[in-house]
């Protein structure tokens, strides 16, 4: 089982569930604005404490609220982009992107920094602030960043809403190879039925 | 002998004097004493905590007496260091001289909006006397609500100087050190308690010289140095 | 300046960095308590850091003395125990300074605390990062502002301590008296003018070279900003 | 409480409260001036306002003297031209105790004004807000955490106020003996202890209405946050 | 003329510029991440400083490098939507909301409160905090703060990015109805090819 969640938390005076079990290797997140999406990525990612429920991936319990589980955020092996990209103000790019690089065991790692400036096309800004970043251009640094700590499961939130089409197509084929050679799951939210169906996997509708 | 010498706490106002006695000290080849200047109350509460000094020099008597109370001196060792007079000053300008009687009209002399610069009236030694020799001569009622009350002698000194106050009262040492200044008449001693600087070693003190370098400032030698900066002698009239 | 003048600065100097080493920390704890936890009695505490700011110095001075006096509890433990004592001791005007500067302090770091996003935070944890390490690479940076005028506020305090001081560990020449200690000795000789005036301005140099040197600092975490309106 | 300690309390409400009142709107410029503009002489108006904290209390005080005396500069011309002089008046108090204030407050108001994010401004400009509306709507309650901490910190300070007050317009019951030139007072004489602890108390029940009052006022402000970790 | 627009500015090291003029009342910016779109709309609104050119709306003269005219944003009369919605978080979402309309004379407004929480299907979020909103929420509020400012020309910012298609619709039906009754014309950037199509108007390819 690649994944078994199922949880359930109010927020904003609205109950937001979700409840899945797959052999699915991706998860695509659907439904309209406001419906719980970023919530449940939260929970899974173990930044919002759910009411009840639990989160498995890949065999191993994330959170049980009846068996008192709960891995802090650090211990769950998440990458997770943000849907703002939440990159650390006060340090460079390059900074950011190694911030989770430097605290994984090399051995975990399956991305260098080369490559990952090279498949986002942000060989250029290695020595910029985010504030001088544009919308896309923070977007797949925060892609990197989450990559570049090989993570053992990806939790996307939007991640392509600001990008072009040819941006967009590189970075989906660079997710699919992920999903394919790494066999890391992946969590996705979009808004795009083309790309839902690219990356395959189970559809969750939520809301 | 040790490198440092003894570690005297001394009221404000006998700075001076006590620097040149300590350097006259020194100079007849004793270590040098170290001296710590602050207001006689912060002194005294640094004794009663338990502060490692050799000797106090206290501006007041009160104090003394309460160390004293506490088993905090050495009985035997207390005597009167010097005497002060308490003298009215004014801003330099002519020459004035007031006879400060009873009856005296100060209220006239600070005029419509004058004030009568003191040192806090309750509580610092110079405020106390000042008030006690102004009540003796009758004039309390008059200037009560009329003063500009400062944190020590000092403070009243300088609203003098400043033309703040037209009027102000301060010790006779005082009055000499600021050009700006006028002794324009001397309160009767009568007219208040005498003004005594006692002295006296800690009980607590271990410094073999504390001893000597309090005989030495009671000694003529000592006195003169005090005598020369417009104190009075400790004993006599 | 006299060469003891130059020895009056040198050990304002020492007392003030010592009183910042010391309080810097408590501060920030302080600081990290009043902004990030619900503790039951915040409110009081808060209200017991602002003391010193409240009190007339010389009040400030007098409970250290009665705290660290030799006959006072933790002077008497501290002399019982280690055989140490900071009455008329340097350590005791930087404990003096240290004390005065703190409330202005800890106020500076929680302004910046509380103005860290916290959502920084929790995707650094995700990356990876132990809530210590979050702690020293995400939030200390980020409230460096607030650390830094924190520094240059307690040291202007420290430097400028005055009435706790002479209450506390008194006015003795190369051990505690500081500059303002100084200034006020100077203050009670004829002609004591120009001793004061030269200290005082030695004073406002020292605090603009801090200043400086913050600002310098700020400038440089801050990097190159937007190049916006 | 004797009546005229009673009174006491009521004298320093009123000089620490006129204090800030003036006080405030100063500090709040002078934050804008170091925060937002690049002002050749930024870096020593900072240093100036850093003075009152720097200097000793009295030295302060006697720069008040010499400036607002009746032989001062500006005192001289506010008697002349306006026969107004604060010398020997709660209003010489309330001006010593905003002096001494000032360099917290606007430290506190500085830091909150650099951590507003500017874009925001932009925004409510395109809006069609002026820039005096932006800075009312947006600017400002931005960074009414600086504002209200720098109150406190103010208050609290003005409250404690003392080597100035007593130093520039003395120790004139009714008029400007404050709550720290009483407690000085009895601090003086052997046996005041009760006094003292008696208004100590006092000023500190003061400060810490003033941090309830904050706390509250800044809790509202922020409304409800985040549910999140 | 619609629009009459030339702009040249430099910005991390990237030379910018951008020419149209058209009588198309819709203008649709498409070009790569960080080819310049979010700064031109910067320009035009005036929160950015061109290094030369001019922006002319309806004839209207809004900056002119060559005369030294530069309309203060607050006189510029433009409904912007930033890529980030950049909501006040000091204040409610009706106040959000407000914040133009208030400053708006009655005569220029063209859309009342009931009508934009109906419209963007936000009228259970006006008490909410910004900080509480989901990303699509908080882009649909930003919407309508621009939208009840009365604006005479819009400047969106992929302001559908992270809308689910049904929210999408409804807008883009909105979207045409201000260019067609109200005779708005927008400046809008997106990456999605349809939702260019769809508006029609002059397609300006950057970077
Ligand atoms: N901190 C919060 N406090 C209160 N309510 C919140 C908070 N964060 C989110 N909500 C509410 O919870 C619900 C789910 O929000 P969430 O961000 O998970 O939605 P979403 O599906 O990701 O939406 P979108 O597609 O717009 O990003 C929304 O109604 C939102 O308003
Ligand atoms: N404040 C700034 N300082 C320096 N460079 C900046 C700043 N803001 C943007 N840039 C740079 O200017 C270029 C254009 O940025 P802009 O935000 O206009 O791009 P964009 O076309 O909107 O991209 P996106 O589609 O990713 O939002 C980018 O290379 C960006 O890195
Ligand atoms: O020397 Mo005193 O203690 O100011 O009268
Ligand atoms: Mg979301
Ligand atoms: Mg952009």
């Amino acid at each position: 089982m690649a994944f078994d969640v199922d949880l359930a938390v109010a927020r904003g005076g609205r109950q937001i569930a979700v409840r899945f079990e797959t052999q699915a290797r991706v998860v695509s997140l659907f439904g309209p604005s406001g419906a719980g999406k970023t919530s449940v990525l939260d929970m899974v990612a173990g930044l919002l404490r759910p009411a009840a429920g639990h989160v498995r991936v890949d065999g191993e319990t994330l959170f049980d609220a009846a068996q008192g589980i709960a891995l802090p955020p650090e211990r769950r092996g998440v990458g997770y982009v943000p849907q703002d990209a939440r990159l650390f103000p006060h340090m460079n790019v390059r900074d950011n992107l190694l911030y989770g690089w430097r605290l994984t065991a090399p051995a975990r790692r399956w991305l260098a920094l080369e490559e990952a400036l090279d498949l986002l096309g942000i060989g250029h800004l290695p020595d910029r602030r985010p504030a001088t970043l544009s919308g896309g251009e923070a977007q797949r640094v925060a892609l990197g960043r989450a990559l570049l700590a090989g993570p053992r499961v990806l939790l996307l939130d939007e991640p392509l809403a600001s990008l072009d089409r040819a941006r967009r197509e590189e970075i989906m084929a660079m997710l699919e190879r992920i999903r394919d050679d790494l066999k890391i799951p992946i969590i996705h939210v979009s808004h795009d039925r083309a790309e839902v169906d690219r990356l395959g996997g189970l559809v969750v509708e939520m809301g | 002998g040790p490198e440092a010498g003894p570690m005297v706490l001394a009221a404000a106002s006998m700075q001076e004097g006590l620097e040149q006695a300590a350097d006259a000290w020194a100079a007849q080849g004793h270590a040098r004493p170290v001296l710590s200047f602050a207001a006689t109350s912060a002194l005294a509460r640094q004794v009663e905590a338990g502060a490692p000094a050799g000797l106090l020099v206290s501006a007041d008597e009160a104090w003394m007496d309460e160390l004293a109370g506490q088993g905090l001196i050495v009985p035997a060792s207390r005597r009167i260091l010097a005497r002060n007079r308490l003298v009215l000053v004014a801003p330099a300008g002519p020459a004035v001289d007031l006879y400060l009687t009873s009856g005296v009209d100060l209220a006239g002399l600070l005029g419509a909006d004058g004030r009568l610069a003191i040192a806090e009236p309750d509580s610092v030694p110079a405020g106390r006397y000042g008030k006690a020799a102004l009540t003796a001569l009758g004039a309390w009622p008059q200037v009560a609500d009329r003063l500009a009350v400062a944190d020590s002698v000092r403070g009243a000194l300088a609203l003098v100087a400043r033309g703040e106050a037209p009027l102000g009262l301060v010790y006779a040492t005082d009055a000499r050190t600021e050009p700006r200044v006028q002794v324009v008449g001397t309160f009767p001693a009568a007219s208040h308690p005498p003004v005594r600087y006692p002295m006296a070693q800690l009980a607590r003190s271990t410094h073999p010289d504390t001893a000597a370098f309090a005989d030495f400032l009671a000694a003529p030698e000592g006195q003169a140095i005090l005598l020369r900066l417009g104190f009075a002698r400790a004993e006599g009239p | 300046m006299s060469p003891a003048e130059w020895a009056v600065v040198a050990l304002s100097l020492k007392v003030s960095l010592l009183a910042i080493a010391l309080t810097l920390p408590l501060a920030f704890a302080l600081a990290w308590v009043l902004a990030r936890t619900r503790l039951p009695g915040r409110v009081l505490l808060d209200a017991l850091v602002h003391l010193p700011l409240v009190l007339p110095p010389v009040v400030t001075g007098w409970l250290l003395l009665l705290a660290f006096g030799r006959n006072g509890p933790v002077g008497g433990w501290l002399e019982a125990t280690f055989g140490i004592s900071v009455m008329f001791r340097w350590t005791g005007a930087a404990l003096a300074a240290g004390i005065m500067a703190l409330p202005l302090m800890v106020r500076a770091i929680r302004l910046s605390l509380e103005a860290v996003d916290r959502r920084l935070e929790g995707v650094a944890r995700t990356l990876g990062a132990r809530p210590w390490w979050v702690f020293t690479t995400i939030t200390l940076p980020l409230c460096l502002p607030g650390v830094l005028a924190a520094t240059v506020l307690g040291l202007a305090r420290s430097l400028g301590e005055f009435g706790a001081t002479i209450t506390f560990v008194s006015n003795i020449p190369g051990e505690t008296r500081t500059l303002p200690l100084a200034i006020y000795t100077a203050l009670q000789v004829p002609g004591g003018e120009q001793a004061v005036t030269r200290l005082a301005l030695v004073s406002v140099a020292l605090s603009l070279a801090a200043l400086l040197a913050s600002e310098w600092l700020t400038r440089r975490q801050r990097g190159r900003g937007s190049d916006g309106l």
